[in-house]
């Protein structure tokens, strides 16, 4: 169904190995960051593609699975910093969630450094830029995320 | 198959210098479903609206993407168009290549921004597939507000709806409304006089036709929402017939028994059927019940037997009461930290050791003393007194960690009313720092030194103790680096502000926040300062942290004008994205509500048609809900669903990945 | 007086050191001055106990210890049991006082004390003045 | 009832009349105070800085020597009562703590012995209401400033005796004897401690105030729980306002009352008389 510009291209084969970043942000601090990043024209890996909810507290587990499963090599949720959330405590409970998440991440056998979490407010550019840069490098020394991607398509088949 | 209309902006050179919107458009029209695709230089411009309408019509499109700037920028804007084009609003989405592409990938060969652009794009197109057609949420609005607390923040509050044409009932636990007030004596900066400006605002309350009072009355039980609360009233008994009362005032003359006054904070005795004060409103006695001999033993009723228009009835009960109003405002005040916590300074043991809101008695021409400063003890006037600041305020040990805000500027005012009123007496002010931003403040608190000869010594308080009928005050004077011993005759203790008792009750009564000292939390410090995070709830005056008059009224103010504003329209129109419970799979363990912020998650019972019940599910309050979808994550039968972000739609934009 | 403030004072490795003996956190005091104004020895002190903490503050730990503020402490903790920040004078001074005891700078010769209080002083007070006086 | 006892170094020597009188009133309300089988000195001082740990070995070897004999341990001396209650919360509190001093001291001690004042014995165990039917020669008339001094009370979230700045225990006990306690604005005010060493000044000043602010306030009697503070205020006596105001240990106080032989109460070990005032008052 996405099969689009060279999407089954094979990312290793190539030589120049660039992953693909999954971020699952929030409406009011995340989002507004990134947004923010753009009307000051900075600049950050291009690797990058979010998906916007109202709020971290919304985000799924399954989402993040889901990611991986669909070619992500890493993934990233951030939202409003703990005390400032739009709706007083979604973060929190976002947070609550992603430790009892976490260790069944790491149980599931994915590598933890594919995954981060982080808190970007609306004016936090900066913060945005450093940390889409941050993560995609370290993506990109991780290599490329597969053992997911064969469980998609044994599925779809 | 759904019939899609792509629309990719080139936002003059914005998005065209590193984004190939041709080929993004070209590569759309692959897409299954995709039936419509354009590139355009502005689509925000009025032809760009035009084109994407008359494409809407000419092609009966179900669904459009918008690729251009962020939906921050212009969501409403091409939602709007597309509602003017006779297609849903809620089908129209919008993609941000701008702001998280072009703008932020300098790339000018335009591979790196194209490539992004198109996978941003067609993640929205698979989104989009998955939308439903969403409508506005209309509540029906009741016009008439309910304000909790008769101080001055609740009485401006309630001035200010009542003028603006709208119904109030202003609930208030006193006997009398007023609040704290009403025991100051003059008020800074303009030592005006307390009873002399709050007086008329009470009176007004009383005569405004519409403003209903209910005093000696408490809030038991808030239920439903913004629009639509209903809220049960304890109506005191005050064993006097309101309606037929005149105020005549005989009954508390022939009364033969007194107690301590709990308006003069203890410093003289009132009749057990009494007023709180003279100019109380409404001036209708109550009769003190628990001390009442008539009442607890069946001895007396002096009271009745005078009483001309017969209005005491001694077997009258407390009423509920349920009223039906569209907004809330609360403005349920501060009281003092007891005192006796700080054993060090003797308060409740020193008869002389009195709070500053009983110095404002003292000094009150209502007062126990007419307005005379004599100390409590033998009636003497004192030559000396030493104010203490910070009692309580600034100590995370024994006290709260935050300023109280107001003492600084009240305590300068006592030196001043002090010094007026006692010719030749000295004061002395033991302070840490003075905290004098307001207008007219600092001039107001040099006014006490420099006019007025208040002595300010910078440094605590250790102890304070009696000997040979003088107060000892032991304290420090950092400044001078010494320690300093004073003899006086009396010492006032500015004592920290706290919340009311049971202010915490009443938050979860009405599903409102409050902080770990029992104030209540505003939406937002800055931009909602009388909001809360349940709509139709707002707040005024010290009930929120400690606040001066002039703040208090401010908020009232404010709040009023926020009623006002809700009550402006019939109905209240809502952003339908809110959570929807599937009813057939929910099993009723209410994680969705514990985790939800605002309350909005109710209990439901499922009945059979005999009217018994089967079993409980969860229901979302459309009214309540803000659309978080922290209930969606948290429940484990997945049968919350938020809309507007469905499961369907985020597996969708993701699997297009 | 004048005092010249550098990065060295303010940041003095010294303070840092009375403050992990201690276990107060110096920073905390607002010089509310309880602290000296209940002192029952704060008169006798060169530098009372809210100034103690301020020059602590500004790391000028040498004034201080050059001082007698800390062998005049007789440790009653009514600055600590009133301090509205929960901050404890005595244990600074007691920090400060076994450092300069570490390096053996004595307060007391044990053979200069009079013999009749030898004799006639309950134990605990040689026991106790020892131990803050001798190293 | 027998509660394990912990004399330290001063009841041994020169406060032998606190002991003796104590004991004897123990055993006229009751119960045996048995002194450990072993003990050494408690060190006269908590360490106030926390890093320490060396200081809290003696007691904590008082504190693990008690427990093996019963679960509460006594004391009347108000310093003693201060670092052992003290230690005894640090190793009960502190897993870090407990684990250095234990390896210091070779024990495995876990602060569970419960550390009581002997004035604690008297109104939790016992009861003042009790005292007061065992009360055979009432010190009626005589006005009695308790001097209750520092370690006692402070600080108050480790020693939780009474209300740090309001304390009625030493009042209360008084009244229960038949005395009249004078409420004085210094009893909670220092002595001077250990500045006796070195320090005479301060001693004189501090104890001579502590005098003052009680005979002020009308006091015929002072009445005190540590050997120190009774020193300090007998030696500085004098230099209060001509005072002959005797300072006698609240055990003798107790002793008296309940009837005790004078020799026992050793008031003849006291630096200062207080027979002619027991005789003005028709009491001996």
């Amino acid at each position: 169904m996405s099969a689009h510009l060279d999407k089954d291209e094979t990312p290793v084969a190539s030589g120049s190995f660039e992953p693909k970043i999954m971020a699952f942000v929030c409406n009011w601090c995340t989002y507004a960051g990134a947004d923010l990043a753009g009307t000051s024209r900075m600049e950050y890996r291009p690797n990058v593609r979010i998906i916007k909810l109202p709020c971290t507290g919304r985000i799924d587990p399954l989402f993040i699975l889901k990611a991986f499963e669909n070619g992500a090599d890493g993934v990233l949720v951030s939202g409003c910093h703990p005390g400032d959330c739009h709706y007083t405590t979604g973060n929190y409970h976002a947070r609550r969630r992603w430790i009892g998440f976490k260790s069944l991440m790491e149980f599931a056998g994915i590598d933890m450094r594919r995954l981060h979490f982080s808190w970007v407010s609306a004016s936090e550019a900066i913060k945005w830029v450093d940390l889409i840069n941050k993560v995609t490098d370290e993506v990109k020394a991780l290599g490329p995320f597969m053992e997911y991607r064969g469980l998609k398509e044994t599925e779809l088949e | 198959m759904p019939r899609i209309g792509v629309f990719v902006c080139q936002c003059g050179n914005n998005i065209a210098a590193t984004v190939d919107t041709k080929k993004v458009a070209e590569e759309m029209a692959k897409i299954p479903g995709v039936v419509y695709t354009c590139d355009y230089k502005f689509m925000c411009s009025s032809p760009g609206q035009e084109t994407l309408k008359q494409a809407i019509k000419e092609n009966n499109l179900d669904g459009i993407i918008v690729s251009a700037c962020s939906p921050h920028m212009h969501e409403k804007t091409f939602r709007k168009a597309s509602e003017a084009a006779g297609l849903n609003p809620y089908q129209c989405e919008i993609t941000n290549i701008r702001e998280q592409c072009s703008w932020v990938h300098h790339d000018k060969t335009k591979a790196t921004g194209t490539v992004k652009s198109v996978d941003l794009t067609r993640m929205t197109i698979q989104r989009l597939k998955k939308n439903q057609p969403l409508k506005k949420i209309k509540i029906p609005v009741k016009k008439k507000a309910l304000v909790i607390g008769g101080g001055i923040a609740g009485i401006q509050a309630a001035l200010d709806i009542a003028e603006g044409g709208r119904e109030v009932i202003l609930v208030e636990k006193e006997p009398s409304i007023g609040g704290n007030m009403a025991r100051l004596s003059e008020t800074f900066p303009t030592m005006d006089c307390s009873q002399c400006i709050l007086t008329p605002k009470m009176v007004e309350a009383e005569l405004n036709e519409n403003i209903t009072l209910y005093t000696y009355s408490e809030v038991e039980k808030v239920d439903g929402y913004i629009g639509n609360f209903t809220v049960t009233v304890r109506r005191k008994s005050k064993y006097v017939d309101e309606e037929r009362c005149t105020g005549c005032g005989e009954c508390m003359e022939k009364c033969p028994f007194k107690v301590e006054s709990a308006f003069e904070l203890g410093l003289s005795k009132r009749k057990v059927i009494y007023t709180p004060f003279p100019q109380a409103v409404p001036n209708i006695p109550v009769i003190d019940a628990p001390n009442c001999p008539k009442i607890q033993k069946d001895k007396c009723g002096a009271c009745a037997i005078v009483c001309g228009p017969k209005c005491i009835d001694f077997k009258m009960e407390d009423r509920l009461e349920t009223v039906e109003v569209g907004a809330i405002v609360v403005a349920t005040g501060y009281q003092l930290m007891p005192n006796e916590r700080f054993g060090e300074y003797g308060y409740g043991r020193i008869k002389d050791v009195i709070s500053g809101l009983q110095f404002e008695r003292l000094a009150s021409s209502s007062g126990p003393t007419g307005g005379e400063i004599r100390r409590p003890s033998d009636g003497k006037v004192p030559e000396s007194v030493v104010f203490i600041q910070c009692v309580g305020s600034r100590d995370e040990k024994k006290g709260v960690s935050y300023c109280s805000k107001i003492c600084c500027m009240y305590t300068a005012k006592h030196t001043k009313l002090y010094s007026h009123k006692v010719h030749g007496g000295q004061s002395y002010v033991f302070y840490m720092d003075i905290r004098s931003g307001g207008k007219r403040y600092e001039e107001f608190v040099r006014g006490a030194i420099e006019h007025d000869g208040a002595m300010y010594l910078r440094g605590r308080v250790s102890r304070v103790y009696e000997k040979n009928g003088k107060i000892i005050v032991q304290g420090a004077d950092t400044l001078s680096g010494s320690q300093v011993e004073i003899e006086a005759d009396m010492v006032v203790l500015a004592t920290a502000i706290v919340s009311r008792e049971g202010a915490d009750g009443l938050a979860q009564r009405l599903g409102i926040g409050y902080d770990k000292h029992r104030f209540y939390n505003e939406y937002h410090p800055k931009l909602k300062p009388v909001e809360t995070v349940t709509a139709g709830i707002y707040l005024a005056g010290s009930c929120m942290g400690p606040m001066d008059i002039p703040d208090s009224v401010a908020q009232g103010s404010a709040a009023a004008s926020k009623v006002l504003a809700l009550f402006s329209a019939d109905e209240m129109a809502r952003e339908p994205i809110t959570a929807l419970v599937n009813k057939v799979t929910c099993n009723a363990c209410w994680d969705c509500l514990t985790a939800c912020p605002y309350t909005a998650i109710e209990r439901e019972a499922i009945k059979d048609r005999k009217g018994n019940i089967v079993r409980w599910v969860a229901r979302v309050n459309d009214g309540v809900c803000q659309g978080c979808g922290v209930c969606v994550a948290a429940c484990r039968s997945k049968s919350i669903d938020l809309k507007g972000y469905t499961d369907e739609q985020v597996f969708a934009a993701i699997n297009a990945f | 007086m004048k005092i010249t403030l550098s990065n060295a004072d303010v940041q003095s490795k010294g303070v840092a050191r009375v403050e992990r003996l201690s276990g107060e956190d110096l920073k905390k005091c607002y010089q509310c001055g309880n602290c000296s104004a209940g002192c029952p020895v704060s008169y006798a002190m060169e530098i009372p106990p809210t100034r103690v903490m301020r020059m602590l503050q500004l790391g000028k730990l040498d004034e201080v210890k050059a001082a007698n503020s800390m062998w005049l402490c007789v440790g009653c903790l009514q600055c600590y049991s009133r301090c509205p920040k929960g901050c404890s004078v005595a244990a600074v001074l007691e920090a400060m006082r076994q450092d300069a005891l570490r390096e053996g700078a004595d307060r007391v010769e044990v053979k200069d004390l009079p013999m009749p209080l030898l004799k006639k002083a309950p134990q605990q007070a040689i026991v106790c003045g020892f131990r803050k006086f001798v190293s | 009832m027998k509660i394990s006892y912990y004399p330290g170094c001063t009841l041994n020597t020169v406060a032998k009349q606190f002991d003796s009188s104590a004991r004897d009133s123990a055993l006229a309300m009751g119960f045996e105070m048995a002194e450990l089988r072993q003990w050494n000195c408690c060190g006269a001082t908590f360490p106030l800085a926390p890093d320490n740990l060396m200081g809290l070995s003696a007691p904590a070897k008082v504190l693990s020597g008690a427990r093996k004999e019963g679960d509460t341990l006594t004391t009347l001396c108000s310093v003693c009562y201060n670092v052992l209650k003290r230690t005894n919360k640090v190793m009960r509190d502190s897993r870090d703590k407990r684990g250095v001093v234990n390896g210091f001291i070779e024990e495995e001690y876990d602060g569970s012995l419960d550390v009581l004042h002997y004035l604690e014995v008297l109104r939790d165990r016992i009861g003042f209401d009790k005292v007061k039917e065992a009360v055979k020669r009432p010190l009626k008339g005589i006005k009695a400033g308790a001097y209750y001094g520092c370690m006692l009370l402070r600080p108050f979230e480790d020693m939780g005796i009474d209300n740090a700045e309001r304390p009625t225990i030493f009042e209360d006990l008084l009244k229960a004897l038949g005395a009249e306690p004078v409420e004085f604005p210094n009893r909670i005010e220092c002595c001077g401690a250990h500045l006796a060493m070195n320090n005479d000044e301060v001693v004189t000043r501090l104890s001579g105030a502590v005098i003052d602010s009680a005979t002020g306030m009308g006091a015929e009697l002072m009445v005190t729980s540590c050997p120190l503070c009774q020193y300090n205020l007998e030696k500085s006596r004098g230099a209060a306002a001509g005072d002959e105001v005797p300072v006698i240990y609240f055990t003798q106080a107790l002793g008296l009352a309940l009837g005790q032989d004078l020799e026992t109460l050793g008031f003849e070990k006291n630096a200062t008389d207080v027979m002619p005032l027991l005789k003005k008052k028709g009491i001996v």
